[in-house]
C-alpha cells in the first residue's frame, strides 16, 4: 500500500522527527510504502499544496495534521471526494470528523498545556513564563494558551529566536528582573527546556519549576536528577506509527478502528524520568 | 560631418546566430534551468507530477511566490531591497481579514483599502531610505520585525487572543469580486472537458483539475506587464537608470526619488495581493503567513539572473526562477527521495539549475 | 553684451572641511562660448556640478535669466534648459547606448495606455547623432560599458547636444577622443553657439580653448584669476595662467610653447 | 619638477575637530548606536539588566553572534556574502559531535579537524563562486540548503534516528584544551572578587557571576584581529580593493582569487568556532543548531556599517552592531512592555540605533 | 636595433560577435617611446589590455624577451615588469589615495606575525611622487572617489611610474591633465625611457606624441596602418593616418592643421 504523511512540522524539528520515526517503523513493519512531507516552515498555504500534491499520486491512505482547518480543509476534503482514506493526527481532533478523516490519533495542544498548567499549580507554581520559540505556530500557541488556563495564575508569554543560547539568556533575564516568576514552561525540551534548567541554574534560583513539552534525552537527565519537575510527552511516535498501521490494514482488509486514540498527554515525571532516557535518544520518545 | 555614408554593416561584426542573440537576452536566461529541473522529475517523479492536476498543483505555489519575485526583481533592478515583504504578507492578510471579518467590507472596498494600506506603508519605507539614505536592507529589516510584530498583536487584538482569524472565506463568500482573487478560472470550461473525457475525472465525476488557479493567471500577467513596463515605457528605462548608477541616473535627469518610492509601493501592493488571495482561499489567516518569502522572492529574483547590484536583470527572468523553485520544491513530494534529504536535494537542484543557465549562456553567446 | 542666462555670484563650495571653491563669479550669454579653464583640482567641475543642480553651493547666489534661482535637481536644471556633459559622462555601464542617449528624456509613441517607447526611432537618433560625431556604432543597443573611452565620451557629447535647449555646459569633452572627434565636437560647439545657446566650455587644451572660446576664465585653486575676452589675451599667456603661473618642465624635443 | 616646496598646510583646508576625525571612522559609526541603546535600556529596563551578571547575559549571545558578524562583514568587505553560515554551525557541531563522541578524538585533534573540515567546504564555495561567476548568494544558498540537510542526515546516521547528538560534555571533561573553548574564563579572581564582596554572590558564597564566558574573549580578540588585518596588513588593503572594484583591483595586481577564497574559508571556520563553544557548552548538538543566523551575521554586519555592495565597513563596527542586537533581543525581557511587541520593538530599536548613528555622523562631519 | 622586449604577432581578439583586433604586430625595445595612435574605437586599449595580462588574445602570439609567453592575470605581467595605466585607470574610488597607489604591492615593516602596512612610508611615497607630478594633494588619505579627474589620473600614473620596471604602458595618460601636469608626464616618460624602460604611449595629441614618441603605428578598426619612425613622417601626415584618412570638419577658428 502507498501510504503519504503530510505534517506540519518539519523532519529536522526534534518532535517532529520522532513521528517520522514512527511512520517509518511503521512502513518497515507493514510493508507499506510510505512518505513523509512537511512544509519548510509553518505554512499553511504551503501545506494545503503539499496535500494536494499527495491527493494526485492517488494513495491507499492519506495521514495529515490539521492545525488550521479552514486552510487546509478544502484540500482534505478533495482528498475525501477522490476516495482517499483519511486519518488525521497530532492536532485538529476537533475538525477531523467533520471534514471526513475516519479518526484522529493525537492530543490536542490545549488540552496537554492546560494539563501542564494544571500539575504546575498543584506543585506550588505562583507564577509562571510560556517560552514560545515560535510565535504565530497556531499549535505553539494553543500549548501556551491551555497552560494559562489550567496554571489559573499570571503566565507571561516569552517569544523567542530559535537559538539554545538566545533562550537561555531570556530566561535568565525574566527570572532575574521579576523574582515573583517561579515556574517556567518550554514548548520543546531540547530547544527551550534544556537552556531553561541552566538559566535557572545560572542566577541560583533552586526554587523555580522548569517543566518543557516534548522530550529529550538532556531534558529527561534533568528531570531525573530533579532540576526539573516534568516534561510533557504525547508519545507522537505513536501519532506517526498508528494511523500507518491503520491505513495499511484498511487498504489490506478494510478495517478500520472505530473511535479515536488519544495519543496523550502524559507527564514524565522524575521517577519515569530515567527509563525513557533512552529511547529518547533514540528518537522514540 | 563627413560625407561618408558608410555601409550599415561593419566588417568587424560576425555573423551571429538566433539561438546566441536569443541567449543573450537575460529574459530567456532562466528557462535552461527550467528545460534541466522538467527532464530531471520526468526521470524521478511520478508520472502524476506532470499531469493537468499535478502541474496546477506546483504552478500554483510557483505562482504565488512569484508575483512577489517578480516585484522583488523589479526593486532590485532599481538597486534596492525589501525584506519586509513576507511580513507584509502576514499583514495585509490581518488588515484584509479585519476588513472583511470584523467590519464586514465587502471585497470592493476591502480590496483597495488593503492595498492601499500596503502602498503606504511601502511609500514609508521608500521615504526613509530616500531620507536617511541608509541602505535599505537594513530599513526593511526593521519593517520586516515590525510587521511581523504588529500583525502578531493585531491578530490577537482583533480576534480576542488567538493568533489565527478564521472565518474570511464565509465573509466573502459570493461577493462578486471573489472569482477574480479565489479559486479556479474556466470552471465551466474544465468540466466541459471533463465530461468529454479530454481531462481526467474523479469516481465522482468532477473534473480532476476544476479549472486554471486565478493566482496563475495573475502571476503570467503580472509577468507579462512588468516585461513590457520594464522594456517598453520610459518608467522601465528609469528603473534600469537608477539601479545601474543612482547618482549618473540622477545627472541625466532621472527622478530617481519616484522612482524608488514607486518600486517599494509596488512590492508592498504584491505582497498583499499574495495576502489577498491566499487569505481567501485558505479561508483563514495567521501571524506566521509568508514567513520567509522576502527571501525566497529575492532567490526567485536572482535565479532569474537579477543582479543583488541592480541594474541588471528581467521580470521573465524571474517568472522562470519561480516556476524553478516551485518545481522543485513541491516536485520532491512526487518522487521517493526521503524528506530528510529535501534540503540537501533543494540546494543542489537549485545550484544545478543555475550552474546550467549559466554554462549554456556562456556556450552560445562565445563569452570567455 | 546681451543679458546672461545663468550669472553665478560669489560661488562657494565645502565638501565636509575641504574646500573646494572659495568665492568664484562667472556669467554666460547668449551665442558666446564662455571657456573655463585651470590646473587640475582648481575646481572646475565642482562649479559647473553648482551649475547644472548637482550640488548646492554652500554660499553665494544663481540668477538664471536675471532671476535668482537654485536648482533642487539635475532635473530642473535641465527642464529650464540646460544640458550638461559631466566629467564622468554620467553614463550606466550595463545599459545600451541608446537608453542611455535618451535616459530621462525618452521618445515615446502611443496614447494613454498603450504610451511606450519608441525604440526604432530612439535607435535611429541615436545612430545619426553618433554618425554626426564621427562615430559609426556597430549597433544601437551595444552596453555602453564595451564601448571604447572614446566612443562612450562621444554618446555623452552627442546627447547633450541633440537635448541641449538654452546652455551647453561641457567639461573636458575631448579629452579621449581622436582628432576627427575633436574636430566634429569643436565645429559642433561653433554651431550651436551660432544659433544662440551660451556654451561653458572646459579643456586643458589651449588651442581648442583658443578655436572655439569668447570669453576665457582661470580658476586656480577654488578662486577666479580674472576673466578675458578673445583677443586680448595670447595662447601663451592663457597657458601660464592656467598653470598657476608655475614654470614648466623642460622637454628635450620641446612642445613649441602651447601643450 | 616645479622648484616650490608649498607649506603643507593648505590653505583649503578647514581645521577639524577631533570629534570629527573620529567619527569619519566607519570603525566607530555604529558606537552611538550602542550609546542609544543603552540610555533606553537604562531608562525602561529592571535595573538587574545592567548588573554585571545582566551584562554577561546578554554579551554572550552577542559574542557568539558577533564572532559570524565579524566574519561576514570581512567577506562582505570583500564583495560577497555566505548565506551558508548558519547552516555551517548546525553542521560543523554534527562534524564535531562525531569527532568527540563516536570517535573519542581528544580535543587537540577534534577541532582542528573540525575547523579543516569546515574550511574545505568554504574553499569550495570559494571556488564554485569563482569558477562559475555566479553570484556568491546564489551559491552559498544552495550551501544553506545542502548543509543543513546534511546536518540533519548525518545526525541522524550518527545517533541511530535522533536529532540531537548528546554527551559531547562527558566526551570532552578533563581535556586540557576545554576551558579555551567552554565555561567561564577568570573564574579564580571573580572568585576572590566576590569573596571581599566586590561583585555579588549567591548565599552558597559562590560569585553570581563565576566568571567571563569565554565566547566574549573570542569575540573582544577576533574583533581586534580582524580590525588589525583589515586597518594594518596588505592582506586588509587587498580586501577592500576586492570588494570596491574587482577588476581594478585585479588589474592592480592584488589576487583577488586567493582573497576570496580565503574569506569564503574564514566565515566557515568563525561558523565552526562558534559551532564548538556552543556545542561544548550545551554538550548537545542539534540539526535546528544555528538557523537563520547567516542572516543575523548579515544584519549585524550592516548595522556595523557595512557596505552590501562591497568595498567599506569595519570589523569594529560589526563588534558594536552584534552588541546592538544582542542586547535589543534581550533586553525586552527586562522591561514591562508586552512581550506581544517583541518583534516591533526589535525591529524599531534597530532602525532607530543606525538612524541615530548617521544623524550624528552627519552632523558631526557636515556631510549634506 | 636592441632585441625587442615585448613583441606581439598578429594578435586578434575576438568580443563575442564583436572584432575588436584583427591581427596586429607590435614590438617595443627598451629605451624606446613607441606610440600607438588612431582613431576612436580602433583596438589601441584592447591591444595593451592582452598585452598586459587582462585580456587574452583569441588568435596571436606574445614573445617576452624572446621567449613566447602568455601571462594569465595582470599580477603576472606586473611581476615580469609591465606597468600599466589603464584608460579607466583602475582605481578604487572608495580608497586613500595612499591604499590605492600601493594596491597589490604594499610596503611592509616588522616581521613574521608582525609584519604590517608601512603606513606611514606609504604616505610619505605618495605625497612625494604625486608632487613630483605637479599635484600637491591636500592629505594621502582622501578618498580616490573624492579626487578631481586629474587628479586622479595622476595618481594612476604615479603609481605605474614608481613600480615600472622594464615596459611602461600609458593608455592615454594626459587626457584629463593640466598644462602643468602634462609637461611633467610627458619629461618623466622622457626620463624613464633614459633610463632603458621601454613605453608605449597612447594619446590622440600629435603634438605629444611627436614630443616623445620614437616609433608610431597607427590602428585602424582593429587593423595596423603601419609603423614610422621620428623623423620620417610630420604632423599632417601622422594626423591624417589617426583620422583614418578621413577629412577633418571645417572649423571657422581654424586649429592650423593640428588639433
Ligand atoms: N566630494 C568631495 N569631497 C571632498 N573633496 C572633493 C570632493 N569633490 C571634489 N573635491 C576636491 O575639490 C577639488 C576640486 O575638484 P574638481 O573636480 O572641481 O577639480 P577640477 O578643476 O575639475 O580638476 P580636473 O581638471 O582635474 O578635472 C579637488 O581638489 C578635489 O579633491
Ligand atoms: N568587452 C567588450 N565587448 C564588446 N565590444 C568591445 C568590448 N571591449 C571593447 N569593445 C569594442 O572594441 C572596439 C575597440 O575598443 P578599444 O577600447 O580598444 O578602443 P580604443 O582604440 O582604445 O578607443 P579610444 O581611443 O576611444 O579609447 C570598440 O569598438 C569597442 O566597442
Ligand atoms: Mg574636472
Ligand atoms: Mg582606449
Amino acid at each position: 500500500a502507498d501510504i503519504i504523511v503530510v505534517a506540519h512540522g518539519q523532519a529536522n524539528d526534534p518532535f517532529w522527527s520522532v513521528v517520522k520515526n514512527g511512520v517509518t517503523k511503521a512502513g518497515e513493519d507493514t510493508g507499506a510504502n510510505v512518505e513523509f512531507r512537511s512544509p519548510e516552515t509553518f505554512d499553511m498555504v504551503q501545506m494545503s499544496q503539499l496535500i494536494d500534491a499527495a491527493v494526485n499520486q492517488e494513495p491507499d491512505g492519506l495521514v495529515v495534521s490539521i492545525p488550521d482547518a479552514d486552510a487546509l480543509g478544502p484540500s482534505i476534503q478533495r482528498a475525501v471526494e477522490a476516495g482517499i482514506p483519511v486519518i488525521s493526527m497530532n492536532s485538529g481532533s476537533d475538525v477531523a470528523k467533520e471534514l471526513g478523516a475516519l479518526l484522529h490519533v493525537g492530543q490536542s495542544e490545549f488540552d496537554a498545556g492546560k494539563a501542564a498548567g494544571e500539575k504546575l499549580a498543584e506543585m506550588g507554581g505562583t507564577k509562571g513564563i510560556c517560552v514560545n520559540q515560535e510565535v504565530g505556530n497556531v499549535s505553539l500557541d494553543l500549548r501556551c494558551d491551555g497552560f494559562a488556563e489550567g496554571f489559573g495564575q499570571e503566565v507571561t508569554v516569552i517569544p523567542t529566536m530559535n537559538d539554545p543560547t538566545e533562550v537561555q539568556s531570556k530566561v535568565r533575564a525574566a527570572l532575574e528582573s521579576d523574582p515573583d516568576v517561579d515556574t517556567v514552561l518550554g514548548l520543546g525540551a531540547s530547544l527551550v527546556g534544556e537552556p531553561a534548567v541552566e538559566a535557572v541554574k545560572a542566577v541560583g534560583r533552586e526554587d523555580v519549576l522548569v517543566a518543557s513539552f516534548d522530550l529529550s534525552a538532556g531534558f529527561l537527565q534533568s528531570v531525573a536528577d530533579g532540576d526539573a519537575a516534568f516534561a510533557i510527552d504525547q508519545q507522537q511516535f505513536l501519532q506517526g506509527y498508528l494511523p500507518v498501521v491503520f491505513l495499511a490494514l484498511n487498504a489490506e482488509y478494510g478495517l478500520v478502528p472505530g473511535g479515536d486514540v488519544p495519543s496523550g498527554p502524559n507527564l514524565v515525571t522524575q521517577e519515569a524520568a530515567a527509563q525513557v532516557i533512552d529511547l529518547s535518544a533514540q528518537g522514540i520518545r | 560631418m563627413s560625407a561618408e555614408n558608410l555601409s550599415q554593416q561593419d566588417e568587424r561584426i560576425r555573423a551571429e546566430s538566433l539561438a546566441t542573440k536569443l541567449m543573450k537576452k537575460p529574459e530567456l536566461g532562466a528557462i535552461g534551468g527550467v528545460v534541466l529541473v522538467t527532464l530531471f522529475f520526468l526521470a524521478t517523479a511520478d508520472s502524476a507530477m506532470f499531469t493537468l492536476s499535478g502541474i496546477m498543483n506546483f504552478m500554483t505555489p510557483a505562482a504565488q511566490l512569484g508575483i512577489l519575485g517578480i516585484a522583488a526583481a523589479m526593486l532590485m533592478i532599481g538597486g534596492e531591497f525589501d525584506l519586509s515583504i513576507g511580513s507584509m504578507v502576514a499583514f495585509a492578510g490581518m488588515v484584509f481579514g479585519v476588513f472583511t471579518v470584523n467590519l464586514g467590507l465587502p471585497l470592493i472596498f476591502a480590496i483597495p483599502l488593503t492595498m492601499a494600506f500596503a502602498a503606504l506603508i511601502g511609500a514609508l519605507n521608500g521615504a526613509i531610505v530616500l531620507r536617511t539614505g541608509l541602505p535599505s536592507f537594513i530599513v526593511t529589516l526593521a519593517g520586516l520585525f515590525i510587521l511581523r510584530g504588529a500583525s502578531l498583536v493585531g491578530l490577537k487584538l482583533f480576534t480576542g487572543g488567538s493568533t489565527q482569524l478564521r472565518g474570511v472565506r464565509d465573509a466573502v463568500e459570493g461577493d462578486f469580486l471573489a472569482p477574480l482573487f479565489s479559486g479556479d478560472a474556466f470552471t465551466g470550461l474544465f468540466g466541459w472537458l471533463a465530461s468529454i473525457g479530454v481531462i481526467d475525472s474523479f469516481k465522482s465525476g468532477a473534473p480532476k483539475v476544476p479549472g486554471i488557479p486565478v493566482e496563475i493567471l495573475w502571476f503570467v500577467v503580472i509577468a507579462l506587464v512588468a516585461t513590457y513596463i520594464l522594456v517598453r515605457t520610459p518608467v522601465g528605462n528609469w528603473v534600469f537608470a537608477t539601479g545601474g548608477d543612482t547618482n549618473a541616473a540622477k545627472n541625466s535627469g532621472v527622478p530617481v526619488r519616484g522612482v524608488k518610492i514607486s518600486l517599494f509601493m509596488l512590492t508592498a501592493c504584491a505582497a498583499s495581493l499574495v495576502a489577498i488571495i491566499t487569505v481567501i482561499d485558505a479561508g483563514s489567516t495567521d501571524a506566521r503567513r509568508g514567513f520567509m518569502k522576502e527571501f525566497e522572492a529575492i532567490i526567485t529574483a536572482v535565479i532569474g539572473g537579477c543582479l543583488l547590484t541592480g541594474g541588471y536583470g528581467s521580470a521573465i527572468g524571474a517568472f522562470f526562477g519561480a516556476i524553478i523553485f516551485g518545481m522543485v520544491t513541491i516536485g520532491l513530494t512526487y518522487t521517493d527521495f526521503d524528506q530528510d534529504w529535501f534540503q540537501i536535494f533543494l540546494g543542489g537542484m537549485l545550484l544545478l539549475a543555475v550552474v546550467f543557465n549559466n554554462v549554456i549562456r556562456k556556450r552560445v553567446t562565445g563569452e570567455r | 553684451m546681451t543679458r546672461p542666462i545663468i550669472h553665478m555670484e560669489s560661488i562657494k563650495k565645502h565638501f565636509g572641511n575641504v574646500i573646494a571653491l572659495n568665492g568664484v563669479t562667472f556669467d554666460v550669454t547668449p551665442g558666446e562660448c564662455h571657456c573655463l579653464l585651470g590646473d587640475n583640482g582648481a575646481g572646475k567641475s565642482t562649479f559647473i556640478k553648482t551649475m547644472s543642480g548637482v550640488h548646492k553651493p554652500t554660499a553665494g547666489e544663481i540668477f538664471f535669466e536675471g532671476k535668482p534661482l537654485s536648482f533642487d535637481s539635475p532635473r530642473e536644471a535641465m527642464e529650464a534648459g540646460i544640458a550638461t556633459v559631466f566629467q564622468d559622462l554620467a553614463m550606466i555601464p550595463l545599459m545600451s547606448v541608446t537608453r542611455n542617449f535618451f535616459m530621462g528624456r525618452e521618445p515615446t509613441k502611443g496614447r494613454g495606455l498603450t504610451k511606450r517607447l519608441d525604440i526604432d526611432r530612439a535607435n535611429e537618433i541615436t545612430m545619426e547623432e553618433m554618425r554626426k560625431m564621427g562615430i559609426n556604432l556597430r549597433a544601437p543597443d551595444q552596453a555602453v560599458g564595451t564601448l571604447s573611452g572614446g566612443e562612450r565620451q562621444t554618446v555623452a557629447i552627442a546627447r547633450a547636444v541633440y537635448f541641449g535647449a538654452k546652455v551647453l555646459i561641457l567639461d573636458e569633452p575631448t579629452s579621449a577622443l581622436g582628432v576627427r572627434q575633436t574636430s566634429n565636437v569643436l565645429s559642433t560647439i561653433a554651431r550651436v553657439r551660432e544659433q544662440g545657446v551660451g556654451v561653458v566650455f572646459i579643456s586643458h587644451n589651449v588651442r581648442h580653448a583658443m578655436a572655439v572660446g569668447d570669453r576665457f576664465t582661470v580658476l586656480n585653486r577654488g578662486q577666479t584669476l580674472g576673466t578675458a575676452v578673445k583677443g586680448e589675451i595670447t595662447s601663451a599667456e592663457l597657458q601660464d595662467l592656467m598653470a598657476g603661473g608655475q614654470e614648466l618642465a623642460q622637454l628635450e624635443g620641446s612642445l613649441g610653447g602651447t601643450i
